[in-house]
């Protein structure tokens, strides 16, 4: 029993929570790469300017969070997700408008996209340097759970928990837009025919702001929480750009749901991967024949080798799904 | 005479749409074959298949007694067959030039070695290739947009550069997708007397979707009507003119267009 | 007064000019056809009447408004309506989902015209729920012309719209487009199937080269041998 | 003979006058060397428009190949290393090596038994246990010999062949493994493929980073032979001069006959095949076949590029192929000279590099301005820090750079032609 | 006569966060210069390059771009130990520039064929590791978990750990690699878990993997006792995780007896507003002190026997010179009186190979941060 708690924590848990984070990023990243039709690469630093403004935020209003209870920084996220969504519009404004009014190809936005992410780190490393931080400030204490079950905790600190609570919201909430409301269909058209989608009168520069506000919003709140629960780096995101778009494109491009199916694949492969499965082998350890021995190492890889296995997997799933799990568009 | 394209049988479904039900028909060498039917019957997913686009689900087709079944479109082009679009596929960012330059099979410059190291022989053919080119565009009054991109043509004049590829290529065996949508009726007076003489003087075949009844009527003998993915007759349009059922399906109860 | 009334329209697609002074005029219960060869500037014609590409010289009126060079969004606002010649779907959204994004504009309840269409297009509605860039060919032009309706125009655009229609359908939409004229309002199609399309014109326009050819009521057009000759496909020859 | 069209001309004066500049600011020896390095990258640049603006293949997983023919050419031409080759590792090696063989042999014998009537499914399953079988065997071989190779011997050292048989293995391994790779991901569409590809060469670079028997893995391999006299027999300039001429010659070559090829019936096919697959099918294009044979053929020039390049930085250090910064600054050459046009590709290549070498002393020279002048005109001090912060807006001035050209010239300096037959 | 050298540092890449520090304490060192006098009558200034840690292309075109167009007399060294190689081996040896590093560890830097120009003012990983291994055997930890950070410096250093504490009879129960600066450690942590260690040695950098590991370790509870090598030195470490939760944590820190140099330079660096604990910042201070010291001794501000001169005033015997005596140390060269640098992070008796032998100095977290307790034996 401690056992599987231990590979609850270890893998479940942990699996979620990463993946958590990484759909987080991916949504954002799979909206843009459906509508604008590019990979956006600053997205990273996107989320790590949000989780910036949080701080800001907090050291500007420290005792917010006290009045409810909450951690600060989350409780100040809304604002810092705002001011993201408009940093995004603005980039959009004076970057990526100007490019998409002369028509140019998706490949080049990516690469506009790579001059901005250099912008983005230069500036973020000119202004925060390049120290770690903590998003908790002394009012705040970080909660953590420790649930007995069966010998052992299962452990789940505050953020983590606000991670959860704060994916599923915006997902629910992103699919109801996207099926439901007049804009999200827009967004989907225009995805589909730009020129079919003026002419049957939709203002693209209304949806790409849109689709710059939810992106920017959530990719806000994605670095937030992860340096609530981590730390804040200005490589943060840097480091985890790779997996949202390993999750966002094996879910498949464009596809929302794809995204947090991405996330959580490559999240849990992450944790599967280097799982000593000899943990759980011990308790049935009596009931094998002596000359079986566990051995004390049963892992799929090495951890020198994790960082390849969601990269496996996503060759393996693309082979299997050629325009990932929730079938992707196709950008020609 | 022999059959050169034999479908067999064939079926094909998209998840729960059955487009194509298990129909069986039959072009025979040296013929133009008209197939008409109401849209949604399945004439262009037939011609997907016998073209290599995807395969059935099942059935045979053959292709000069030969089972392609599932074979790729390139090997079917390498055996004879050519496919024009119903939604016109040009290279868009290759001028029209190039586009019909392109097609014909067997260039040697085609492989690196000689592109790179046998100048002398793959210029020669190279000459040869944008004389005929040239021919054509005058054929399909392309010639005054000839180094224009492709992807700037009309929708029209995308329409007749399929047709051109036709002309350069001269297979055996010719899938037109509705070539007449979208071009000019005078021209299209034109194209049906080079369709013609291609077919007498060089003995191609062709298999024809056409929804222009006038065009139908005037090269294809004999026509096959298709209707929810099976062949519903066949005949001469003479004949399918007056059948009641076909004027129901395909023709909407009014007198037959072109009929007057 | 006149409805539309484009006058020495001049415009391209950023190299030369491909419309050299092109005039068209149409009053509010008319139907106008625009025939020519390929690549003659009609389609341009149309995209550049609504916006699509930037017109150097001339105007266009529209309702005694001046609407040259609006954006096609703003353009539906005002009642206009615009059927492509080509990639004239959503592909990856589905028939019903296409008809919506015609009504985008539009606050009030569009169900009706939904079932309308359904009415007028029956295939449409076994379909509704497939996605429009799995269709053949002719469904998806019922959808392009659909996707058009949904808004009530007072004018309507259409670039070809029986191209890929079957024989049935091509008389449907004939029929249906006079009705809808009958009902007061404007109509300016491109048509290549310029016999029939003429026979139910008020006004026609012959273009060749970007330039107006013949301009003259439909009755007048189809009577000129040397349009008939030229641009219909001949004139007696036509019934070998 | 044509006059040479003007844009090429001004383009490319305009860079002299920019490289001479540097010349003039930091000296013959800095300069040669900032060339040979761009004229590496440059070869690496050719490959992969031929991959990208000829095939419309989207690789980023080139410095997988990069790392690889990198140790090819260490493998081939360092030294010999004695110790290894008379103590027992060779023979284990070669026990495990003959155990892979066998196990390959036998998997992909399951894996066509389809053909003789065993079912799918159970093919599908003994092929796994197969892969997996021969997976577990050849580890437990290669363990103890791994083990025994680095507590003896270090690593398995090179051959001490000449160098150029190095770059030229580096370049049909990093072909091969592009062979391979094209295998599983040729199917897919750009941006699907984009991430197959950068999985591969991940793995790809995890292994050479971790083998350390095979590689010397962190500890690196240094320092590397040349193919010409090193700047300690010859100094500075005339080696490195010597070096440049060696990979001017290569990109000379490669632009001949890449050029040759552009403008003959398969150049035209290539550009019919990355328009519209479908269509070129039609035509009677056989596409997967094509594109492989692009793709190997971009990744042999990548990886000789490849090979160059790390033996003029004189270190195999398989830590050192980092993702994204190598990947984007090619990426950025093909994109900002101009995809598909080779002349624009070897101008975006000398470019870029040049903007990425002297984005630092150019970042430092502004900062050091600002102080000045922040100090005469206003008395203000400058922080402590400055230095530091001036370095890390390195990386601000070069996406400026790239993010401007592109505004300007967002086809790229050099945009591919139309051919046209006139 | 002005004098330049040059500073390479990874100013981006994995260990930016740790290179600003090292980079001051150099600079401190030559602002001593110049405040005392100067260097051969003129004045002695740094110019940096960015040489990313990372990327052997890059740092070999820094050093090039110092060694060759900024004519640097000698180097303060770039900081990991791949550059450096690359460094030296493509740019300062061909150019006979004299390269020191105050913070490469690899055992590789010995055997590098470099014609005396190749020094270090910190002891290779080997030393560390074997000492870490006895420090905490002595402690009474048989059985502990190491993870290191995937790299020359984590890989040599845990490999020297592991062996030194096998040999002292110590079981290693789990040693795993871990790559830098992911967001999230858990995974690892599990894996180190199942070993049923309860001692984690973690072989990383304080800002970056190794924070993130120590932080999730404690709130996933798996593991309550924590060892590090001298990359997790570093207050901000407690600052991050709270004040409080690291309590005896063991540390080992490179080269810092206690000379009086040790205590003179903690002075030193409060004044100039520096953190004295900062790792590898003693290291820098010494490495660029040691070369204007060398250059001096020279008499020119050329490359030529800048090598000698700084074995010479490296090297006893000679008149002790301690951090920050310039001034004397001007003097007594002038005189021609020979002289030994004590530095701030040892002695700095140079080896054949350029090494120094390390001192290890044991630290523990107590309150608020690292303490010292002492010279390891
Ligand atoms: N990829 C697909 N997925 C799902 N259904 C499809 C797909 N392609 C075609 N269909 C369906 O199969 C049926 C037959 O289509 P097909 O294109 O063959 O018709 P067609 O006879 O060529 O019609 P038209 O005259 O309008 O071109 C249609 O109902 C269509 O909706
Ligand atoms: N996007 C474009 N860029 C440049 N030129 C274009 C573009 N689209 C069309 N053209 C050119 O403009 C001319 C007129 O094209 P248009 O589409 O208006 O013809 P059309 O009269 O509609 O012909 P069709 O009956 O064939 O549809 C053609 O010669 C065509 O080559
Ligand atoms: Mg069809
Ligand atoms: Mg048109």
């Amino acid at each position: 029993m401690s056992e599987f708690v231990f590979f609850l924590n270890k893998v479940v848990i942990a699996g979620l929570i990463i993946g958590s984070i990484y759909a987080l990023g991916a949504v954002g990243v799979t909206l843009i790469f459906g509508i604008l039709r590019f990979a956006h690469f600053p997205h990273g630093d996107m989320m790590t300017a949000g989780a910036f403004f949080a701080l800001i935020l907090l050291w500007a209003f420290p005792g917010a969070g006290a009045l409810v209870g909450l951690p600060t920084a989350f409780v100040l996220m809304p604002i810092a997700m705002a001011a993201t969504a408009a940093m995004a519009i603005g980039l959009d404004r004076v970057f990526y408008r100007p490019m998409r009014m002369a028509g140019v190809k998706p490949v080049v936005m990516v690469m506009t996209s790579i001059g901005v992410m250099l912008m983005m780190q230069g500036l973020i490393r000119l202004f925060a340097g390049t120290g770690t931080r903590q998003l908790y400030v002394d009012t705040d204490s970080k909660d953590i759970y420790r649930i007995p079950l069966g010998g052992r905790d299962l452990v789940i600190t505050e953020p983590q928990l606000l991670l959860f609570v704060t994916t599923i919201v915006a997902v629910v909430a992103l699919h109801l837009f996207l099926t439901r409301s007049r804009m999200g269909k827009a967004m989907r058209a225009v995805s589909d025919n730009p020129d079919l989608a003026r002419v049957s009168g939709i203002s693209i520069d209304h949806v790409v702001r849109t689709t710059w506000l939810i992106a920017g919003a959530l990719a806000a709140a994605g670095g937030t929480l992860l340096a609530l629960d981590v730390t804040l780096k200005p490589d943060l995101s840097f480091n985890i750009i790779l997996p949202i778009f390993a999750a966002a494109i094996v879910g498949g491009v464009g596809q929302p749901y794809g995204a947090i199916a991405g996330g959580l694949l490559v999240g849990f492969t992450e944790t599967l991967a280097v799982f000593n499965w000899t943990v759980l082998l011990r308790p049935l350890k009596p009931l094998l024949p002596d000359f079986i021995e566990i051995p004390a190492k049963l892992a799929f890889v090495p951890t020198e080798y994790k960082i390849v296995v969601p990269f496996f997997i996503l060759v393996a799933v693309l082979i299997w799904r050629p325009t990932g799990i929730f079938k992707g568009r196709l950008n020609t | 005479m022999p059959k050169i394209i034999d479908v067999q049988n064939v079926t094909k479904r998209f998840g729960n749409v059955l487009a194509v039900d298990d129909c069986s028909l039959s072009v025979e060498e040296g013929t133009i074959t008209g197939l008409i039917g109401p849209n949604g019957a399945g004439k262009t997913t037939l011609f997907n298949m016998v073209a290599g686009a995807f395969p059935p689900t099942s059935g045979r087709i053959l292709l000069g007694g030969e089972d392609v079944t599932g074979l790729k479109a390139h090997a079917l082009f390498a055996r004879g067959l050519l496919r024009t679009f119903q939604i016109a596929q040009d290279f868009s960012n290759m001028t029209a030039l190039e586009n019909l330059m392109l097609v014909p099979a067997g260039q040697s410059g085609e492989s690196l070695f000689s592109a790179c190291f046998r100048r002398g022989k793959v210029t020669a053919e190279e000459d040869e290739t944008r004389r005929r080119a040239d021919e054509v565009m005058q054929v399909i009054r392309l010639s005054h947009v000839k180094n224009e991109r492709a992807g700037n043509l009309s929708g029209g004049q995308k329409k007749l550069l399929e047709l051109g590829r036709v002309m350069m290529a001269k297979p055996r065996v010719v899938l037109l997708d509705e070539i007449a949508a979208g071009v000019n009726r005078t021209l299209l007076n034109d194209l049906a007397a080079v369709v013609q003489s291609l077919n007498r003087e060089d003995g191609l075949t062709f298999f024809v979707i056409e929804h222009d009844m006038d065009l139908i009527a005037r090269l294809c003998d004999p026509v096959i009507v298709m209707a929810a993915g099976s062949v519903m007759m066949q005949g001469p349009m003479s004949e399918i003119r007056n059948d009641p059922e076909v004027i129901e399906a395909y023709f909407g109860g009014a007198p037959a267009a072109g009929a007057h | 007064m006149a409805l539309l009334e484009m006058t020495g329209i001049h415009a391209g697609y950023g190299g030369a000019n491909i419309l050299n002074g092109v005039s068209i005029a149409i009053d509010a219960d008319q139907i106008g056809v625009i025939v020519g060869p390929n690549g003659a500037g009609k389609s341009t014609t149309l995209k550049a009447l609504f916006g699509l590409l930037t017109v150097s010289e001339g105007s266009t009126v529209f309702d005694g408004r001046d609407i040259t060079n609006t954006a096609p969004e703003r353009l539906v606002e005002q009642g206009l309506s615009f059927v492509p010649q080509e990639f004239n779907v959503f592909p990856t959204m589905s028939v019903e989902e296409n008809l919506e994004m015609g009504a985008y504009v539009r606050r009030d309840s569009y169900r009706h015209m939904i079932d309308q269409v359904y009415g007028f297009f029956p295939p449409l509605k076994e379909k509704r729920r497939q996605p429009a860039g799995e269709l053949s060919g002719g469904q998806r032009q019922m959808v392009a012309i659909g996707r058009a309706l949904m808004t009530e125009p007072r004018l309507l655009l259409l670039d070809e719209p029986t191209a890929g229609l079957s024989p049935r359908y091509m008389g449907e939409i004939f029929d249906r487009i006079v009705a809808i004229n009958a009902a007061g309002v404007g109509i300016l199609m491109v048509e290549q199937n310029a016999r029939q399309a003429l026979g139910l014109a008020h006004r026609g326009f012959v273009l060749a080269g970007g330039h107006n050819r013949f301009t003259g009521t439909g009755a007048e057009l189809l009577a000129d041998p040397e349009v008939a000759r030229s641009f219909l496909g001949g004139g007696a020859d036509a019934h070998d | 003979m044509r006059t040479p069209p003007l844009r090429e001309t001004v383009l490319f004066a305009g860079l002299a006058v920019v490289i001479a500049a540097v010349f003039a600011w930091l000296g013959a020896a800095y300069s040669v060397r900032m060339l040979t390095e761009a004229a590496c990258y440059a070869i690496i640049a050719l490959g992969l428009t031929i991959q990208w603006g000829y095939a419309g293949l989207f690789n980023v997983g080139l410095m997988g190949f990069v790392a690889l023919a990198a140790f090819m050419t260490v493998l081939v031409s360092y030294p010999v290393n004695w110790t290894f080759w008379e103590g027992e590792g060779p023979m284990l090696l070669g026990q495990a090596l003959l155990t892979l063989v066998i196990g390959v042999a036998i998997t992909w014998g399951v894996s066509r038994s389809h053909r003789h009537g065993v079912p799918k499914w159970l093919r599908t399953l003994l092929t796994l246990v197969a892969a997996a079988i021969t997976y577990l065997a050849v580890q437990g071989q290669l363990d103890p010999a791994a083990t025994l190779i680095e507590r003896e011997a270090g690593f398995v050292g090179g051959f001490g062949l000449p160098v150029w048989a190095g770059w030229v293995a580096g370049g049909l391994v990093a072909g091969l493994l592009g062979w391979a790779m094209g295998r599983i991901t040729l199917g897919l569409r750009a941006d699907y493929m984009a991430i197959a590809t950068l999985g591969i060469a991940e793995i790809v670079k995890a292994f050479l980073k971790n083998a350390d028997w095979l590689t010397r893995g962190t500890l690196t391999v240094s320092p590397l032979p040349w193919p010409v006299p090193t700047p300690q027999e010859l100094g500075f300039v005339a080696s490195r001069a010597a070096y440049l001429s060696v990979t001017a010659v290569i990109i000379v070559v490669l632009y001949v006959l890449l050029e040759r090829a552009w403008h003959s019936p398969w150049g035209r096919m290539m550009r019919a095949i990355r328009d519209n697959e479908v269509s070129a099918a039609a035509m009677g294009k056989d596409i997967n076949r094509r594109r492989l044979e692009m793709f190997v053929l971009g990744n042999f020039i990548i990886g000789i590029g490849g090979a160059a390049l790390i033996t003029f930085t004189t270190i195999f250090d398989p830590a050192a192929f980092a993702p994204l910064n190598h990947t984007f600054l090619v990426w950025v050459m093909v994109i900002l000279g101009g995809a598909g046009n080779n002349l624009g590709t070897i101008f975006g290549a000398l470019l870029v590099y040049v903007i990425w070498t002297m984005s630092e002393p150019i970042a430092l020279a502004a900062f050091m301005l600002a102080e000045h002048w922040g100090d005469s005109f206003f008395g203000w001090d400058a922080p402590a820090d400055l230095h530091t912060r001036a370095l890390q807006m390195r990386v601000f001035v070069i996406g400026l750079t790239i993010t401007l050209v592109l505004r300007f010239a967002p086809k790229g300096l050099l945009p591919e032609k139309v051919v046209r037959h006139e | 006569e002005d004098v330049k050298l040059g500073f390479l540092g990874g100013f981006t890449g994995p260990i930016e966060t740790l290179v600003p520090p090292i980079h001051d304490a150099a600079a401190l060192a030559v602002k001593h210069v110049n405040d005392q006098g100067g260097i051969l009558g003129g004045q002695l200034s740094m110019v940096q390059a960015d040489s990313t840690c990372i990327d052997a292309t890059a740092a070999s075109n820094a050093a090039d771009r110092l060694v060759n167009a900024e004519n640097v007399t000698a180097l303060v060294g770039p900081l990991c130990s791949g550059e450096t190689i690359a460094a030296a081996n493509s740019a300062a040896i061909p150019g006979n520039v004299v390269i020191v590093s105050p913070a490469a560890t690899s055992p590789a830097l010995s055997t590098i064929e470099d014609n005396d120009l190749l020094f270090r003012t910190t002891p290779s990983d080997a030393y560390s590791g074997e000492v870490l291994a006895k420090l905490l055997k002595d402690k009474g930890h048989d059985n502990i978990a190491v993870t290191y950070v995937n790299n020359d410096y984590g890989k040599g250093f845990a490999e020297a750990l592991q062996s030194s504490f096998e040999a002292l009879g110590g079981t290693v129960a789990a040693n795993e690699a871990h790559e830098d600066g992911k967001a999230d450690y858990r995974a690892e942590i599990g894996s180190l878990a199942s070993s049923g260690a309860q001692m984690l040695v973690i072989l990383a950098y304080v800002d970056g993997s190794g924070q993130t590991i120590v932080r999730q370790a404690l709130e996933s509870g798996d593991f309550s006792q924590f060892a590090g090598g001298d990359g997790m030195i570093g207050d901000s470490l407690v600052t991050a995780i709270g004040e409080g939760k690291l309590d005896g944590f063991i540390g080992t820190k490179i080269g810092r007896s206690e000379t009086p140099g040790t205590g003179m330079y903690a002075e030193l660096a409060k004044e100039g507003g520096l953190d004295p604990n900062a790792s590898f910042g003693p290291q820098a201070y010494d490495a660029a002190f040691l070369l204007a010291l060398a250059i001096e001794k020279n008499g020119s501000a050329d490359r030529e026997g800048v090598s000698a001169a700084l074995r010479e005033v490296a090297t006893a015997p000679g008149e002790t010179i301690f951090p920050g005596e310039w001034e004397k140390a001007k003097k007594l060269i002038a005189e021609g009186t020979d002289v030994n640098y004590e530095g701030a992070s040892g002695s700095h008796e140079f080896d054949e190979a350029g090494d120094v032998p390390g001192v290890i100095i044991e630290m523990v977290v107590e309150g608020p941060g690292f303490k010292e307790v002492g010279q390891v034996q």
